[in-house]
Order: C-alpha cells, then structure tokens, then sequence
C-alpha cells in the first residue's frame, strides 16, 4: 500500500459548505447550511439522514461534479473543481451504461486507466464472482434486476481500487443476508487496502457495522447534527451491547 | 485540357439535346474530328444553358453550341470568347392545347403561356411578336419553364399555349394533346437561335485547328440541310437524343440550318436581343454598371471567312459532293 | 462572457468569407464565376432595396415562405399524426413501411410533372414539392422516437390505468417522443426550405426566392445569385431559431437530464 | 404469422397501384399524360433489359449509386465527426452554428454553379451535390444526439476515471449518441438520394438515373419517367434496408428498454 | 366499501406457473418454476426473497405487464392478459414520467380514469401532503433525490385507489423514521379501504409489520419455500414477542 504511509493525513477537508438549488419555477432550495468535515486517510465515514437532506448532493461535490456552491472542498489540499481519477463514486441510481454488459461495464474504469483488456476482463470477473453475478458477464443491464444491477454499480467502483470511495446507499437494493455478506465483504476489502469510503445509508445498522465514523444530518437547510465515533472491534457483533446503544442513539438524535 | 499552344489532345465541346445542334451530332458520329482536325471532340450534353455557360465560364469546353443570349452576360463581363458561326435562325412553334381556338396574335390575350424565362430568345421573340401586332402584352399571362415544363404543362392543360424550340412542339403534336399554332419564323423571320461560340484563347492559339472545325461546322450543316440525309439524321437524332423515331420524322421542323454570321438579317437579330437584354438589365460589366453590347463586340466573322475557303477541299477529303 | 460567446458565433463566418475572399483573389478573380463576398454584400443590399428590375429580394422572400408554410405545415401535421401511430403500432408501422420506403428517396424535383398534373401550375403546386421534400424527415424522425419510447413509461401508464391506446399515445408516446419529432421538424424544414428552388423551377410564379436563382444563374450574375442563396441562408436561419426557441420551450423538463442543451 | 405480416407490408403499395389505376381510367385516358401502372410495369421490365436506346437501367443505377457513395461516405464521415464534438463541446458548437444554420438552408441545387468551379465536370462533382444534402442531416442528429447524452453517464464515467475528453466522447458519447447519428444516415441517406437527380442534371456523365428522369421529361415519356423514379424508389428501399440492419445490429442494447422496435 | 361484500372472494389465483428469460446471447434463464398462491379480496401480502429471484417478474406478471408465461393467472376469475384498470403497480425504480412534474406525475392516473382537472389536483395535492413533499409540486422528477422520487411514486399510485395495488420494494429508498411512518400510514389506508395488496420488500421486519401473509421465495429456479401467516393484532408491536418471534422464522427459512 503506497499511501499506507500516510495514513491519519487528512484527505478530505470541507470548510462552511453551502448549497443552494434553483428550481425551474424559480424558487429557491437551500440544502446544505454550513457543512464543516475533515476526513482522514484510510477512514470509513458514514453519513445519515432524512431523505432528501443533501446526501447525495454532498458526495456529488465530493465527486468534484457539483462546482455551484459556497465554501471550501479540498482532496489531499487541492481544490476540488472536477472529477479526478483519485475519486469514484457509486450512484443511488446505479447509472450503469445500457449498451455495455455486465462484464463491460465492470472493465470501463479499468479500460480508462489504460489497462490492457485481457487483463481488466481477468479483473472484472474476479469481482463479478465476489458479488455474485457469475453467469450474467454478458447480460445487459435491463435483463438484471434492481439487486443485481446494484451489484454491478458496486463492482463497477470497487474494481478501480480508487483512493477515495463515495458510494450513495450501495447496498439499498439488496435482500437481507446478500446485503449482510456484502457489508462484510466491504470491510474485508477496507481493511486490506484501506481506501477512504464515505458511504451513504438509510440504515443505521449498517452505518453501525461498517464505519469508524458515523455523520448524522439534520433535516434542510442540512447541518451536521453529531459526528460518533465507532471504536468497535471489527468483524463486529451486532448484537453486542455497545452496538445496539450506538443504534439506539443515533436513532435518537435523528430522530430528535 | 489546356489551351496552351502545345498540341491539343482533345477538343471539349458542349452542347444540348435539341435538334439545332444536329452538327455537332454529326462530325463526332461519322468521326470527322479525328479525320480532319487530328483530335477527338469530347462532348458534353447540358440539359440547358445555364450549367453549360458556367462550364463554359470556368474553362471547361473550348466551344459551345448554345443559344444566342445565354453567353451574353458573359461576354457584357469580358469573357474572352466569341460567336464565330450561326448554328440556326428559327425553329421555335407556339404550340396550344388541342381545343385553342387560334385566330391571330390578338387570341393570346387572356390566355396563359409557358416559355423560357425573359431574357431568352422565346421571350424576346415572343414579346416583339405581340408588339408588333398590337397585343397588349400585359394581357398575356406568361409563364416561365423549360421544354419539360412546357410540356407537362401542356398535358396537365395548366395552360393554354407554350412557345418552345424544336423538336419540343412536335412531342405534344404526335402525342395528340397539343398543336403548333405559329412557327417563330413567321412571328419573327429570321430571328437568330443557337450560335457557336468559341474561346478566344483557342482562336489564338490553335487557328488551324479552329478554321477547319468551322469548315466541318459548315459542311454538316449543309449535309443535314440535305434532303436526301433525312433518313441518316433521322437515326442519328433516335440514338442521341433518345426522342422517338416519330418526332424526329419531323426533322427540321421549322428549323433553318443557317451559318453565315456575317448575314445582315441575322446581325439586326442579333442587334435586337443585345438591346433587349440590355433594356432587361442583364449585360452589365464586372463593374455592374449596365453594357449596351453591339454585334462586333461579341462575333467573330474573320474565322467563318477563312473556314469557308477551306470547305471545298474538306469535302474532297471526306469523300462528299 | 456575453463578448466571448459573439466572437464565438462570429468565428466560422469570418473564417468562410476570409477564405472565400482569398481563393477568389488567388485562384479566380474572374468576376462571371464567381464574385468576392465583398462584390455580394454590396449586391445584396442593392437587391434588398429593390434598385435592380426583377430582383426585389424581400418580395422574393414572402412569396417562398408562403410556398414553405403551406408545404411544411400540412408536412408536419400529416408526418406527425402518421409518425405516432407508426411508431406505436407496429402492424400500422409494417402496413406503410414499403410504399413510404419507395417513395421517399423518390426526389422532390422529379415530382415536378406530378405536381403540375394535379396542381396545374399554382402556389399549391409549389407547396407540394415542398411537402414532398418535409414529410419524410418529419415521419422518420417522429416513428423512430415513437418507437424508441422507454417501456417503462408505457407499462407505468398502463398500470395507472390508462387502458385505451389514444391515452397511451396522447400522454405517453407523444410527450416522450416530442424531442425527436421536434429534431424531426428542423431537419425537415430545413430541407423544405431547401425546396424552395425546386419548387419555384416551374412556373407556378414570377417571385420566390428559388426562381430567382434559376433567373440569376441565366443571367449569369455570381452576385446575384450568391445573393439570393445567402437570402435563403438568412431566412433559413431565422426559421431554425423559431423551431429551436420552441424546441426549447416544450422541452424544459430535459434541461437537468441531458449533458448540453440542444441549439 | 409470416403471411399476415407479409399482407400488411404489401397493403400499402396495393392500394396506391390501385388507386393510381383508377385515378388514370376515370380522370386521365390519356398515355402521354400520365402512364398507368400497368404501362410502367412493361416498361420498367423493358428498361432493365436495356432494349431502349440510351435508357439502361441497371447501368444508371450503378453511375447514381457512384455518387451517392461518394458523396454520402464523406458526409457521414464529417457530419459524425462534427456532430460529436458540437454536441459535446458547446462552444464548438457555438462556433460553427451560424456557418452552419445559414449554408445549411441552401439548397442542393443551388450549388450547382460553385460545384462546376470548383470540382468541373466530373463525378466529384455530383458527388459534392450529394454531400451538401447528406451533410447536414446526419451532422443535426448526431449533434443533437450528442448534447441529449444523459448527464447521468458521462458523470458516471468522470467518476470512473475517464477524465480525459476524448475518452468519454469515445466511451460514453459516441456509444449514447450512436441511435440519433443512426437516424441522421437513414435521413441522410435518403436525402443523398434524392440529391443524384440535382447531381445528375448539369453533364457530369450521360448515365445516372436523375439524368435520365431529365431526358425522359424532355423528350416526354411518363412511362420512362416513372419507371425511373420507381427505380429511385426501389435502389432507395434497398439502401434504407441495409441501414436498418446495420442499426439493429449496432443497438441490439436497446431491443430490451424501448418499445417498439425501430425500422 | 362496494367490495366489502366480497371479502373473502379469492381475487387473484396463480397456478403452476412458469416462467423463463432468454438472454440476448440464446441462454435460457428459468425463474419462477411453478408458483401457486391465492390471494383473497382485501388480503395485505408480502414477497420477500433473495435478489434476483423473480419477485419484480412475479408482480409484472401479475400486473398484465407480462404474458409470455406457462401456467395460469386468474384476476377476479379472468384470465390477466393485459394491464387492467384494476390493478396498478409502484415500480422498484419509480419509473416516474420525466416531462410531467411532481403534481401532474399524481394526477396521471386520475386524469385517464377522466376525472375533472380541478378534481385531480386537488386529490393529488391530498396525497402530496401526505408522503411529505408539499412545496415539490412543480418540481421535476430529476429535481428530487431518490428518496422523494420514491414517495411520489408511491403517490401516484394510491391516488389511483385501484382494486389491486401492486408494489415492488416502494419504501426502499427512505431513511428509516420516514419508513416508519410511511408503513403506519399504508396500515391505516388499507384498513380504511381494504385494498388488496401484494408487496414486496427486502425488509422481513417491514413484511411482518404489515402484512397478512408473508410469501417466501427461493433462490432461482424459484419456488415458493413457505407462506406465513401474521395474525398480530394491528396496530403492530416491533417489539412484541411474537413479532420478534416471526421475524427470526422468516429469516431463518430464507437462509436456510
Ligand atoms: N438537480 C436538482 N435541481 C433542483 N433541486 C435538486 C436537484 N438535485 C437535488 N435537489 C434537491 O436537493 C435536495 C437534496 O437532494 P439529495 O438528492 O441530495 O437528497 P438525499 O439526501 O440524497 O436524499 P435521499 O435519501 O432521498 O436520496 C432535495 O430536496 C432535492 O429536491
Ligand atoms: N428483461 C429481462 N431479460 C432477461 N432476463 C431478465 C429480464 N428481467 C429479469 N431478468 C432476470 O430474471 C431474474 C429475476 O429478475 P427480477 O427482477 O424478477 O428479480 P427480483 O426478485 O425482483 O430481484 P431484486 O430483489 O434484485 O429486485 C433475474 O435473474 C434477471 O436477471
Ligand atoms: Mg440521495
Ligand atoms: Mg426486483
């Protein structure tokens, strides 16, 4: 791990972040009140909060694809303004490409990063087969269903190996004991290379079970209601008793 | 091609698909060009004069068969070409719908009739025509289009009458859904038609070459002027026109094989269209500024002089009376 | 930024006539084949004025876009109606398939005896070569965006019970396929516009724009000519801003999906 | 199955053939106004025989079928080219547009005289005929096509790490725009067509089957002319068919998502 | 309640039914293999299974949307052939039309069932309210995140007031005090107005709160593994023993 040596700097720094979206009738939507996060190097951050508070929008200027707001966004002390080959993000809506395949649309960030395409083939089907869609390599996207297009999204990223991971409820879609083997597959490859996620999630549990650090939102205008830190042993046991106190507590405060 | 004063390898003329250019027909099929002049005539067929003068403009044919008036504005701009020889004088019919009540030029008022656009020798004709015979022309409804046109239009009975060069009128005769009402030779006797012009350049520097093609220019012109050649042009006129054997029967319809340009009556012609297309607006300089061209501005009648010494021998070599 | 985007529009003209100036003072400089922009553009204001018999060019002008409204009006109404159901339903869509598929390459100009044997020689014979030349792109366009409507949406409609196919199509297929027919419509009245000159080849009046070329071109007037095609680019022009502002109306809703905006 | 579809595709042709019987015994009994389908039928057997001096179908076609693949490959070619990148870049597209929308409206024959200067009288020059009509169709809808592309992908493959332009135009534009530029060549294919008979009328070649719809005007015979015509039609359907094959190929992804398949 | 009297009656009937996919490379992908389910009048089901497993092909056949089945399907008696009035359908991915706003989205179904426009709005805007998106009226799908796309789609959808209501994971995308309330309130409307409803989610929690009958799916090739009735009281007790209870059977039944 290269950046091993660096772990604890701080990757991602977001100082008094606004946002505002114009509607088309005009109106104004103010969605992000004075955001202020720092995000070290090699964390699992999580980030709840009511629907419609500015989830995505955040990671979406994370992603340097949103450059209409007020405040600061630094990536490693640079000024995001654009996307970056360090950052990939997961979408809420999977945005998979409808003319490639499964096992195409797993290769694409690899293609893009100029890697030979026996080899990226190799690679995507190695995660085909972590996320279980052996057999769908040739299938297009409107023969899977929601579960495995999702899975697809996640493998998507994952291959990139990326040092900064942004994924928007990846998991969402998934039943029960596929999304339990996922989590805990995504902290096994966390702690192998400790890439910097910031993950977003409806579940708390989740939030819970995967990260070092749990962000709660409020409602809009969004501000950071509590940051909790998760010293938990990993793997975690989700029915120990310092688990469910943090659920309950986060459950609390956003429920507050 | 290029007009330098190297040997020429080829001769590219152009013409159209009308019977008044049977000439040109004539030497490229009995191979008279290779005969006489030593050198292939490539030939190029426009469906009217408008593309063939822009060809003709930007230097791709050294001579054309066309209609008087088309070269003209060209020449008011200072083309280096000239009119070296008359292809024909008439040969233009106003043709009606069968049921036309035809009585003289006064029977065209109120009527409707489709011709080339003004500007053209049909218009002009037309026009003086009418004058002359105290038709007020703004009575006369005239539509502008080509022989196509004229007659579709005729069959559509769109309208009543259409004025267009031979062999056009007789399709609508021997179709049965027109008649030829007057010939221009009556309107207008005499009235020039389609010319051979010919780029300066050319007369410059292959003079040899340009005399004994007007010498062959006149002797076909006699040959088809022959009665006797009727049944030869006849065929001639169904494999390159692709006109049926029953309208080219009609050959040469009211068409005269004249070539004199040096001919009084063809001069005033000639002076008369000069004069109108300067009164349309037409003829201009470079400059825009209207021109007022004459006859010795724009023919050449040295070089017919010349290619008439040599047509007695030419014949000989051909083998013709 | 407003001053950047006019010498943005700027550029490509500049370029052309700056071009078009050098090749004829290098290659041409033969004023009967071709003029020099700076010999149109004075042509072209002496013809807006009127100055030179048988050239008043905004005259010209109104008679062509009455030719093109008649023509690319009923185009557009027939292409769209038949673009709809053919793209929707597919027995329709095979039923017409192969006349329209022989039919549409046939060109506008050779329609022309056609015309004059159904329209003799008047303003709707013009209007229907240009029909003839609009229709196709506007049918085309419209049944393959029919066609291409996502399935979800329709199967959405069905499942909220819009059960009868003239609802299905009314508020489904028409509003999806609306971006397409509306490419549809500027392709096509552009090519309208572009018959203008066949259309007017004929006789059926002593104004239009596309008569006037043909008159220029036998007067062989380079300027003129190029006047009147720069007239029928100009017009051209200010007919595809129209369709492109309405465009832009009907389809706010696509302005957050797509990545550009159409222009 | 097989035969009702077969039924429906000859619906149309058969009730136009009929109709067109028809209107000719009752309106026109005359065979040089109009020839009826039954004429047309032998003569078009008879010009395909090559029996007819100077009317040999098959070699005509072929001549037109030179041009039109001339001038409509280099159309595609640039009009996709352009097409992508204005769609994507918008201030590529801004740079152009006026150029553009004023040259676009001007119709194929229009060219002619500037065609004759620059190209003489040769096949490219039909070939140039053709491709001012085939240009712009395909370079609208590529372009609009291009700036359709949903935002949704090409942040996709930003974030993937696609970050150089040429990248995701290569990756995610030209494969979302790919339907759009596939109804650009149908459209403008069909134009370039029905350009041949434009690119055939000013002595480029003594063959061609507009050239020969012009003979057949002039020297009047319906029955040549329609043959002609139809014979556009006909070498016009089989075109269109190859590019709707190819196009089903290229977009089987999309067979499962829209509705109706296109053709 | 017209119906009321019907209660009881069985509405839906599913027999053998089989349906399989072929890819667009030829291969054949069997899922369902052999369904049989009755669904009475008024009845609140539930279908939980793992992803991929052919719960949206299920719903899709149910729905008319589908016909290229073996097997039979049977609507009040009659054979499903196409989409009826009767029967309306939430999609997993909301499948909310992009050119109508968030209003006119809730209004389509009222307005093809040819109710007055004033009339539609006015309901729509009841529904509105009640999902939470007041102030979204004119907004355009793209305009709202995943979370309030789904609750217009859930919108939509009730205001139709349909005899069947189809729906595939409608709450998936909302953070959990919304879920939450948004299960009370679909409880309370089927009381009130006792639809039948076929629901499915991925949350077994979610399944047991609402419904009478939890249907359990298997993996491909699919079969039903069991069907579970829940006779809770309503309003239900998360926390209730019995609750618990069921929901520690119906996961054990889905991994096992
Ligand atoms: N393109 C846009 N134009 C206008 N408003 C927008 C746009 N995108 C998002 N919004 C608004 O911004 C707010 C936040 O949206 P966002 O998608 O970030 O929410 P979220 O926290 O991700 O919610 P969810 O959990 O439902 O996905 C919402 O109210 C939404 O309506
Ligand atoms: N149009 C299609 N063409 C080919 N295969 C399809 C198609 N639709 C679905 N499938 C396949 O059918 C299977 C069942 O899909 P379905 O969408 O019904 O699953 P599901 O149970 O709803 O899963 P999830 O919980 O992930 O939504 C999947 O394996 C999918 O790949
Ligand atoms: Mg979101
Ligand atoms: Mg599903």
């Amino acid at each position: 791990m290269e950046e091993g040596d660096n772990l604890g700097e701080k990757l991602l720094m977001v100082r008094n972040l606004k946002k505002y979206f114009k509607g088309q009738n005009g109106k104004i939507l103010e969605v992000l009140d004075g955001i202020n996060l720092d995000i070290t190097r090699g964390e699992f951050t999580s980030i709840v909060g009511p629907s419609g508070c500015g989830k995505t929008t955040f990671l979406r200027i994370l992603a340097g694809l949103d450059t209409q707001y007020e405040g600061e966004v630094y990536l490693k002390g640079e000024k995001v303004t654009k996307p970056g080959i360090s950052t990939t993000m997961v979408f809420q809506d999977f945005a998979l490409f409808p003319w490639r395949t499964v096992l195409k649309n797993i290769t694409f960030g690899l293609e893009v990063r100029g890697m030979r395409m026996e080899e990226a083939i190799e690679k995507a089907r190695e995660y085909i087969k972590l996320v279980g869609l052996d057999g769908f390599e040739n299938a297009y996207p409107h023969e899977l269903s929601g579960g495995m297009k999702q899975k697809v999204a996640l493998a998507r990223a994952l291959v990139c190996n990326p040092e900064v991971l942004l994924m928007d409820e990846p998991l969402a879609s998934l039943d029960l004991q596929t999304r339990n083997m996922m989590q805990a597959e995504l902290v096994n490859i966390w702690q192998r290379t400790r890439k910097t996620i910031v993950y977003v999630t409806h579940n708390i549990e989740e939030a819970v079970f995967l990260s070092d650090k749990v962000v709660i939102f409020s409602k809009r205008p969004t501000k950071i209601k509590d940051i909790l830190e998760v010293e938990l042993e990993r793997p975690r046991d989700r029915f120990s008793e310092e688990f469910v106190r943090l659920r309950a507590k986060i459950a609390s405060i956003l429920a507050s | 091609f290029s007009a330098g004063k190297k040997a020429i390898k080829q001769i590219p003329v152009s013409c159209q698909p009308s019977w008044h250019h049977t000439a040109i027909y004539l030497i490229k099929e009995k191979g008279w060009d290779v005969k006489i002049l030593g050198v292939n005539i490539t030939l190029t067929v426009f469906p009217s004069g408008p593309p063939q003068m822009e060809a003709f403009g930007a230097g791709q044919h050294v001579i054309a068969y066309v209609g008087a008036t088309p070269p003209l504005p060209l020449l008011a701009k200072g083309m280096d070409a000239k009119i070296v020889a008359v292809a024909n004088t008439e040969g233009s019919s106003i043709i009606a719908v069968p049921e036309f009540q035809y009585t003289g030029p006064s029977s065209l008022e109120g009527k409707t009739i489709m011709t080339y656009p003004p500007g053209s020798i049909q218009y002009t004709v037309l026009m003086k025509w009418l004058t002359d015979n105290g038709v007020n022309v703004s009575k006369v409804n005239v539509k502008s289009g080509g022989p196509a046109e004229i007659l579709e239009a005729l069959r559509a009975k769109a309208v009543d009458l259409g004025f267009a060069p031979d062999p056009t009128p007789y399709n609508a005769v021997v179709n049965g859904y027109g008649k030829i009402v007057i010939s221009s030779k009556d309107m207008v006797p005499g009235h020039p038609c389609c010319v051979v012009l010919m780029r300066g350049d050319f007369i410059r520097e292959n003079k040899e070459v340009a005399v004994k093609f007007l010498a062959l220019h006149i002797i076909a012109e006699e040959y088809i002027s022959d009665p006797r050649n009727k049944e030869e042009v006849v065929s001639l006129l169904v494999k390159y026109l692709g006109i049926s054997r029953e309208v080219a029967e009609n050959f040469p319809g009211t068409t005269n094989f004249q070539t004199d340009p040096r001919n009084k009556n063809w001069l005033n012609g000639m002076d008369l269209l000069c004069d109108e297309l300067y009164k349309l607006g037409i003829t201009k300089d470079s400059n825009g500024n209207p021109v007022r061209l004459a006859p010795k501005d724009i023919v050449d009648s040295a070089l017919y002089g010349e290619a008439l010494k040599l047509v007695p021998q030419i014949k000989k070599e051909l083998g013709l009376p | 930024m407003k001053l950047r985007d006019m010498l943005l529009y700027l550029a490509s003209p500049l370029l052309f006539i700056l071009g078009w100036e050098l090749y004829y003072d290098i290659f041409i400089r033969n004023p009967f084949v071709l003029a020099p922009p700076s010999k149109v553009f004075i042509t072209f204001i002496i013809l807006l004025s009127g100055r030179v018999a048988n050239f008043f060019m905004p005259l010209d002008a109104l008679y062509s876009l009455y030719h093109y409204l008649m023509g690319f009006s009923i185009a557009t109404l027939s292409g769209f109606t038949l673009g709809i159901l053919a793209g929707y339903i597919e027995s329709f869509r095979k039923s017409i398939y192969l006349l329209v598929e022989i039919i549409r390459p046939i060109p506008p100009i050779a329609w022309i005896p056609i015309a004059i044997l159904l329209f003799k020689l008047t303003h709707e014979a013009a209007a229907f070569i240009i029909f003839i030349g609009a229709f196709f792109p506007v049918l085309l366009n419209t049944s393959t965006g029919a066609s291409s409507v996502e399935k979800e949406y329709i199967e959405a409609a069905m499942t909220l019970g819009a059960t009868k196919t003239s609802q299905i199509l009314l508020k489904v297929v028409i509003p999806a396929t609306l971006p397409s027919f509306l490419t549809g419509v500027r392709v096509g009245s552009g090519v309208a516009w572009m018959c203008v000159v066949a259309a007017e080849l004929f006789g059926v009046s002593s104004y239009g724009l596309g008569y006037k070329i043909e008159l220029g071109r036998m007067y062989h007037s380079p300027d003129i000519v190029i006047s009147y095609m720069l007239m029928i680019g100009v017009v051209g022009l200010i007919l595809d801003r129209m369709w492109t502002k309405l465009e832009e109306t009907l389809l706010k809703w696509r302005r957050g999906i797509t990545w550009g905006r159409s222009s």
